[in-house]
Order: structure tokens, then C-alpha cells, then sequence
């Protein structure tokens, strides 16, 4: 079969070729450890007596996670192989290298792989006598009617916001934990495929998406979703998700809200802005107030076409969070 | 007959060899049920066990523990903790022995199943690579002939077709997952197989 | 056949439903006069005494070129259907409406029809009394030998930047307008393409591009490059690119550069830190330092894979426009 | 016989009717040497023209004039100036007048290609519209009738075919345009072939 067509050269080297052009672009936030080439710090974020932060998972989700390292927002990051967990290794060497002696807190998305390495980052950061605590992201409200069984994909970008936003304020560990915790419970997102995704070692779809069709409910690292069903006006995929998220989210009327559209990938700026129209239309008509939006790839999933909706439920405590100024290397913000 | 650590090298560059093979086969597998790259991860774990052991001077154990280490630091995921506990509890069921019995490799089946549910707390019927290694390692246990021991993976490998998916990544998907084999059973027999060869020599 | 896979209501109506979408998203730096929608202004840049600097093109090419509208940027810019220039109607509009009384000037990309819409616009300006000048990028190096006949592509977001910076020190339109020259002179760009695009009406893949092939010297709005190759790897594709910006820069060693490299649309952000790598390296080789550099998707082609790549060669006067803050809804620096 | 802005106003709608026919077809000539999109342009100018006099009360050249803004305005691209500048064009040739010998559509012919060519400035043999408008406002000019007017314009546009453009987007694409007809050349003899047809009416 002909392979999917990138820009890349050897497919197993793609992560660190682009971790070197990443480093390149951005020396001036972000740094490496010589002995760890699958961590990265920020520059300006960590200092003594503040929580660190730090984030992790697969690659190929890019800005996602490395983007969102920076003063106010993630301390470091592990960064894994495409679509894979990074090992205990070098979520070790960004805690340690992050470290301001206020604790570490790791949060990634709740997938399987990553719990177990990340567990075994805590338990190795333990013998080193530092104290880490884990907050799993579970913002996915279409992959499983358990909260707990849930992944996290696009609305990692406001959960880690708000709680990269309660350490660089300074707050302590048991603090950032519970904002951690709370950002999370209060953010929901669903998604839709419109084609698949191919690894840069396979250069084959991961999965057959017939023309016409659609993806409901796609994690992002191409797993496929929930139910497939025919591809849908923008309008009409709106609806569906804003259905789903505002049932989910049982919000009163008044309530203030942040609000991300995201593109998988592929799917240009002008699709995504025409999601938001009708983003903005349902949540009026639901009596919601956006505080703040975000519309771009800001989760991907390698080159899938597809769009996420986020919808994150603020409040008195959330809002100065959200609105914290960040200097990262892919998102900026005040 | 004895089983060297010269041995156990060779395994692993055989397994590395192996799952560089099957590459794509799994990785089309893990795209019908997962996210498309188990392959991948069996590829680069072997080859990098392997590489870390090729100029090793030790122990079974310290072989089986390099293995471990290096298989987890190349490729993360869930196969990583995964084999790479596995891996270790091998590693101390040989013990730091330079040889051992061929039979022996039956303690690392069991040991490398010991490791696997110890990190993932898997059972049987969850649509895993347990599925697999469960029965194997109770065949080897129970003095079964490599044979057996390998049949009894496939069996395994088999029934997780008709299953329904309570852990990772595709206990997301419902129903959907109903006919589709286990990406990492199919990847447990293929290890299986080779440690049953070497043990049948 | 099939129809291309896309996140949109009625094709007609794709730009003024993502209009409103921008719109709705970023209020707070953009408005636009009620009499015309496909006029969109700067809240904050445009003020007495100002040169009026006005972009615009074709749609399809988000964030180019709305996006770029913003205090130190642009001061207003005339939307125009998917890939076909604004009629002068919307031009006219955002020059009255950003008007300082110093002047307006133009820029755009060198395309048969924006050259005959923006000059009926100058007409209608010159009868309401208001001086309107022109400035053409034209930076695709792959678009014709002969400079005068070349399109503008990604290059406009450092053409553009350098001009609006001139404007926003409230330089006199003679002076930004020799910058806008003079920064168009110094600017190259190269790309390649790795699938067509599909317009919103039709749905159909512009041309046919069989795997395994790339089309090198692409523009950006699908027309055909100037040949067709095999897909090579990321190295050998920016070596290509850059051995033509080179040999056509000529630039002495320890001349100073900025670097974009800019996705198409559906090719990722790991692809283009992977050419970037590669952009360093060539460039250190040649001995040119890299002063700053942009990589992410500033301007696209729809849904069409494939990067481009622009170097402008730097000087002492264009290095302070270009590092000059901006606030842009969607490109902030500073 | 005579033709009234009524009957002005019925061509429109017909040359509307005929781009939306047309337009995917259009559009993929226009993929080929160009960016796709000629008969989006093409539907949507005359549509908007079509729309824009239908209620109008007044003479052909405040129809013309109409159509000419709704044209441009709903357009842009290349067609929009040089289709709106030659409606105006036909509407100065035509007049003030409510209605006028069907055999004035020959001005209007005329005047559509003084006006493309003044906007555009276009010389036949550079591969565009004006290969088509060209000869056929010859012919016009010299009396022909509607046959020879129609047929003068599909040679023009056959004779595209082998062309190198010097003009547009294609003149980009040096030998690669050869072979294929230009997208403003086709949809020019449609135009010409409904006015044609009004004249032989
Ligand atoms: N908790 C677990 N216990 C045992 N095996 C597991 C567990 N979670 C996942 N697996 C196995 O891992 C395989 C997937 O491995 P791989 O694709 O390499 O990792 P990832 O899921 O991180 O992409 C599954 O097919 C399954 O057999
Ligand atoms: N200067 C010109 N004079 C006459 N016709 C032109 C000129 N430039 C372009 N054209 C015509 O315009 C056609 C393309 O129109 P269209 O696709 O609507 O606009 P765009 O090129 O802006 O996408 C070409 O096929 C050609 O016939
Ligand atoms: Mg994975
Ligand atoms: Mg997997
Ligand atoms: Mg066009
Ligand atoms: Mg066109």
C-alpha cells in the first residue's frame, strides 16, 4: 500500500529530530538536561519553594504537551515515543531538574500506559526523597460513562492552566493537588474524526475511515471512537457535542465559561471558527457566559482531520487561573 | 541441557528479529482496537533489550535486569512497565546464575506472567496480554511440554477475540472491540514461542 | 466522486460564518463597521496621525491574513471569498475605517485579480479624497525568474510585520512604504505541497496528486508547482528549498536571518520542527545567524499538506520591526 | 425585434442558471492551470447580477450598471473587475434606452471585451478570456452572424489549448499549461453562446 505522505526522514528518529528543532526555536524558554534527552525544562518557571509541575505523555499531540511548558504554566515535561507513554526515566529527570523543593506534581492523561510509568516515577522520585503527587486528566466525557475510566485529551490545556497558574502563584502542594482536581472535574470535551491518523513508522492509517463517515467520540491517538455514523454539517456536530457536554455539565444559567475548539490536526483555522459560531449561539441560548476562548490545534492527533469542543465550567476560584499570564513555548497569554 | 546467558542473548536478538517481522502485522492489529502502534513499541523494546545485553558480563540476572531496563527506557507505553517487570522477576526467579537447566525457562514464563499482573493488575478475561500469558504459565507450572505450554498461549490468545475489554485502551470501546484479537496476546504468543523453542532444543 | 471530508455547513457560506466565529472569539482587538461585514479593523492600532496600513487576499489562507490584524501589525484588512481576491467595495471600507489621516497603504499578495481589486479600490480612495499607495510581496522565489511576476505566500507575515512596525512608530508613508519594499526584496520563500486542497463548494481535491509524488514551487492556493518530484525525505526537501534561497539571497557570512517554516495546513507541527532542525543546520553551515524564527501554520491552503519555508535576510533597519510587539488576534509577540 | 430590459434581465438569470450548471466543470479546468475556483466565481458573479436588477425599474445601461456592482461586489477574483468592467462598458454602449434592436447585442459583445481588455490588459495569444472575447467582438463588429459570432469564440478558446500563458496564475506554470484550455476562455464562450442565442431569437 502506498505509504501517507510526511515530511519527515527516518520514521523512528522523528521525535528526537523534532525535540532538536524544538530546542532550537526555543532556547529561549526552554532547556535539556545533557544526561536527559526526553526532558525538558522551562527556563524561567521553577524557583525554590514553588510546587514543580510536570507534564507528560506520547508525542504526535504537539503543541500538546511540550508547547505548554513555561513560566506560569508547566515547569517540564517527559516526553514519550509517538502515541506512547514516556518511561519513569525522564519524568525523573524533569522532576528532579524542576524541582524547587515544594513537591512535584505530575498530571497527564489517564491512559493505562502512563499510569504505570508515571507510578513508577513516583515511586523512584520517593527513594530520592521528593515528594510527588499525580493528577490524572479525565476530561473525555465520550469514553466512558465512568469518571474515573475516562481520558484526558484537549481540555489538559485549561486543567494544566489552572493548576501550572496555583504554583506559579505559589500556593503549596496540597493546594495546586486540590486545583488540579477541581479544574479537572469541571472540564468536558468530545470529539470527532474525519479521517484517521498514520504513525511515522507505518505510514499507514491506523484504522479504515470510509468517505462519508465520521468518528464520534475519537480519543486522540487515534483509537477510534465511541460509534461511527455519517459525516454531519459543522452545525449538526456542534449540536451533538454541546448536547452531550451540557447534560454532562449541568451548568445554572449565568454560569461563566472557557471554551476551546480544537483542531486534531489537519482541519484548518476556518472550520474551526465555524464550530465556534455555533459554540457561541448554543451557549447564549443556554444563558452561558464565555469568559474566555481558545480556537486552534492546540491537541492534535499526528495529521487526523477532525475538531474537539472543551468546555471548561469556571468559577470565582477558576477564572484568576484561566486568566494567569503564561510565556510557553507554543501558548502564550497577559 | 544448559542454558547460558550467551543463550539468553541470543534470545532476545531472536525476539528483537521477531517482532521487527511482525512490526506492521501488530501495529494493524493495535489500530483496530487501540491506537495503531504496538508494533512499534515490541520492535524498539526488543531491539533495545537486546542491544543493551549484547556486551553485558554477568548473571542470567543481570542480563534479564539490562533487558528490563533497557526495553522500559526505549519505549515506555504499556508494554514497557509491563515486560520490563516482567523482565526483572525473571531475572530474580534464575537468580544470578551463569547457566541454568533449559527447563528452567518455564520459571521465567511464570515469572515473566508474576511481573506482568504485579504492574497491571490484569486477570484472565479482560482482553489483555495476560490472556495469554496466564495459560502459558500455568502450563509451564504444572510441567507441561513446550508444546503444551504454547498451545495453551494460543488458546488464550484466541478466546480474547470474543471478548469484551475492561482495561486500557479499548475498554473504551464497548461492543466494538467483539471480534478483534488482543494486539498484545497476539505479541505474547510470538515471545512465547521463541522461549518454547529454546526450551524444546 | 466522494466529497473531501470537511467540518462545514453550506459551502457558499464558509467565510461569513468563520467571520462571525473570529469575530465572536476575539472582540476585544477586532470590529467591524456594520455596512461592511468583510471588513475587519483593528480596535487598538489605528489613530491620528497613522499611516493606515491595509492587507488582504483571498480566503483559505487562516490566519493570513485576518489574523494578522492588530495593534503593531495591520490596521485593517479586506476579506475576500475562498482563494479569490476581496472586490474593492470591502478594500475602501477598512482604509475609511482605519484611516489617521496619513496616508493608507496596501499590501497583498502579487495576483493578477488582488492587483485589479485593490486598484479600483485606489481609484474609489482618491475620489473620497484619501491617498492610498501599494505595496506587492512577491517572496515565492519558485513562482517566476523574473521578481516583478512572483506571488506572495508566507513571506507576507515578516513583509507585513516589518511595514506595520514602520507604521506603528508612526513613521510618514514615504518611509513605510520604502520598509514594505525593501522588506519584500529581502524575502524568500519556497514550499512544496503533498496533497491538493478542496475549495468548500466542491469538495473535490483541486488537482490530482498521486502518492509517493510532491509538487515543489506550490502556491498557495493550490495552483500547480512549478514541477513535479518524488516525495523525498525532510533533509532532502529542505536542502532543495534552501539551496534555492540561498543561491538566489546571497547573503555575506554573519548576516542575520529570520526563519518561518510554515505548515499548509494539514502537515503537523512535528513535521515542521523536523525541517526546522534541518533549516539550522544549513544555515549555521553557511554561516548565517538565525535572529528569530516562526514555525507553525501562518499560511495555509485550505486542508493542503506540505510547508513552505522563508528566510528574510535581515539588516540593522529591519531587525528592530521585526522583534517590535504586536498584538494580533492571532499572532502576539513582545 | 426588439430587446427590453426585461429581456436583459432574463439573460441574466439564464447565464446564472448556465454557471451553476457548470460550475464543478469550471472549477476543475481552473485545478488544473489555476487555484480551482473559476466556477465558483463565475456562479456566484452572475448570480449576484441576476439577483441584483431582478426588481430594478429603469434602462438597459442602469441594468447593465446594476449587474456589473452586484457582479463585482459578490466576487472579487479576477472575473469580478474584468466582468463588471465590461458590463459597464455594455451598459455606456447600449444607453439609457428601455429597449433596443436585438441586433445591438453585437455592442454589447463588443463593449464586454473593451472592457475586459481595459481592465485586464489582455492581448489575444496570452492565454485568457480575451482569446475568446476577441474574435468574437471581431466578428460582431463585422456583422457576422450569430453562428459565425459563437463559433469565432470556441475557436478562440480551442486555440488556448497550445498556449504557453503570459498573463495570471497560469503564466507561472510555463510548459505545464499546454494542453489544457483556460478556464476564463470556456466559460467566456458560454457567455457569448447565450447572448448568441438572444440575437438569433
Ligand atoms: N494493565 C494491563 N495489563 C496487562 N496488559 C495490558 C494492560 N494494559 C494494556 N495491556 C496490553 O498492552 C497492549 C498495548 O500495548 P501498546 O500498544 O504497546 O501500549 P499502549 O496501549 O500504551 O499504546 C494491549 O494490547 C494489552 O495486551
Ligand atoms: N489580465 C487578464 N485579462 C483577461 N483575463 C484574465 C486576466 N487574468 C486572468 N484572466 C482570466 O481569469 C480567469 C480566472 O478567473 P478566476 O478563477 O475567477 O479568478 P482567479 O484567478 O482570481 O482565481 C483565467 O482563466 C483567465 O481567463
Ligand atoms: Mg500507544
Ligand atoms: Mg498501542
Ligand atoms: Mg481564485
Ligand atoms: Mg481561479
Amino acid at each position: 500500500m502506498a505509504l501517507t505522505q510526511k515530511l519527515i526522514n527516518e520514521g523512528n528518529a522523528t521525535v528526537d529530530e523534532m525535540l532538536d528543532g524544538i530546542l532550537a526555536v526555543h532556547s529561549d524558554t526552554l532547556w535539556r538536561p545533557s544526561h536527559a534527552p526526553r526532558a525538558v525544562i522551562a527556563k524561567h518557571g521553577p524557583r525554590s519553594g514553588k510546587v514543580a509541575l510536570i507534564i507528560g505523555g506520547g508525542s504526535g499531540h504537539e503543541p500538546t504537551f511540550i508547547g505548554f511548558v513555561g513560566k506560569g504554566l508547566a515547569d517540564g515535561v517527559a516526553v514519550g515515543n509517538v502515541f506512547a507513554s514516556p518511561p519513569p526515566q525522564p519524568a525523573v529527570d524533569a522532576a528532579l531538574a524542576a524541582n524547587g523543593g515544594a513537591g512535584v506534581l505530575f498530571m497527564y492523561g489517564n491512559y493505562a500506559g502512563d499510569v504505570m510509568n508515571f507510578d513508577m516515577a513516583m515511586d523512584m522520585l520517593e527513594m530520592e526523597g521528593v515528594e510527588a503527587r499525580t493528577v490524572l486528566t479525565t476530561d473525555d466525557i465520550a469514553s466512558s460513562p465512568d469518571i474515573s475510566k475516562r481520558r484526558g485529551v484537549a481540555g489538559n490545556v485549561f486543567i494544566f492552566k489552572a493548576a501550572g497558574a496555583a504554583a506559579d502563584l505559589m500556593m503549596p502542594i496540597d493546594e495546586v493537588e486540590r486545583i488540579a482536581r477541581h479544574a479537572n472535574a469541571r472540564t468536558y470535551t468530545m470529539g470527532v474524526a474525519l479521517s484517521s491518523c498514520s504513525l511515522p513508522q507505518t505510514r499507514q492509517p491506523s484504522f479504515d475511515l470510509p468517505a462519508g463517515e465520521m468518528e464520534i467520540g475519537m480519543g486522540i491517538h487515534g483509537e477510534p471512537g465511541v460509534r461511527r455514523g455519517p459525516l454531519r454539517t459543522a452545525n449538526e456536530v456542534t449540536d451533538e457535542i454541546l448536547d452531550t457536554i451540557l447534560k454532562e455539565m449541568n451548568a445554572p444559567k449565568g454560569a461563566r465559561v472557557a471554551v476551546l475548539v480544537n483542531s486534531l490536526g489537519a482541519t484548518p483555522l476556518m472550520e474551526l471558527y465555524i464550530l465556534y459560531k455555533r459554540v457561541a449561539e448554543r451557549l447564549a441560548e443556554a444563558g452561558l457566559e464565555i469568559h474566555s476562548s481558545l480556537v486552534g490545534p492546540y491537541c492534535t492527533s499526528l495529521d487526523m482531520a477532525g475538531a474537539s469542543i472543551t468546555i471548561m465550567h469556571l468559577d470565582d476560584e477558576l477564572i484568576p487561573l484561566i486568566d494567569h499570564p503564561c510565556d510557553c513555548a507554543m501558548f502564550r497569554q497577559g | 541441557m544448559d542454558f547460558s546467558t550467551s543463550d539468553l542473548k541470543h534470545l532476545f536478538v531472536r525476539l528483537a528479529a521477531r517482532m521487527s517481522t511482525e512490526r506492521d502485522a501488530l501495529c494493524a492489529l493495535d489500530g483496530v482496537i487501540g491506537d495503531g502502534d504496538h508494533g512499534i513499541a515490541m520492535e524498539q523494546g526488543m531491539k533495545a533489550a537486546a542491544d543493551q545485553i549484547q556486551s553485558l558480563d554477568g548473571s542470567l540476572q543481570d542480563v534479564f535486569n539490562a533487558a528490563a531496563k533497557g526495553f522500559l527506557n526505549a519505549v515506555g507505553a504499556s508494554s514497557g512497565p509491563l515486560y520490563a517487570t516482567g523482565f526483572l522477576r525473571a531475572g530474580k526467579a534464575v537468580g544470578p546464575r551463569l547457566a541454568m537447566p533449559k527447563d528452567d525457562l518455564r520459571l521465567v514464563i511464570v515469572a515473566i506472567r508474576d511481573g506482568i499482573q504485579h504492574r497491571g493488575k490484569a486477570e484472565p478475561g479482560q482482553k489483555t496480554m495476560i490472556d495469554a500469558w496466564h495459560p502459558a504459565a500455568e502450563a509451564a507450572a504444572a510441567g507441561a511440554t513446550p508444546t503444551s505450554i504454547l498451545a495453551a498461549a494460543k488458546d488464550g490468545m484466541e478466546a480474547t477475540k470474543p471478548m469484551l475489554a475492561t482495561l486500557g485502551r479499548a475498554s473504551r470501546l464497548g461492543e466494538r472491540v467483539i471480534g478483534h484479537a488482543d494486539p498484545g496476546s497476539v505479541s505474547a504468543v510470538m515471545i512465547i514461542e521463541e522461549i518454547t523453542l529454546e526450551m524444546a532444543h
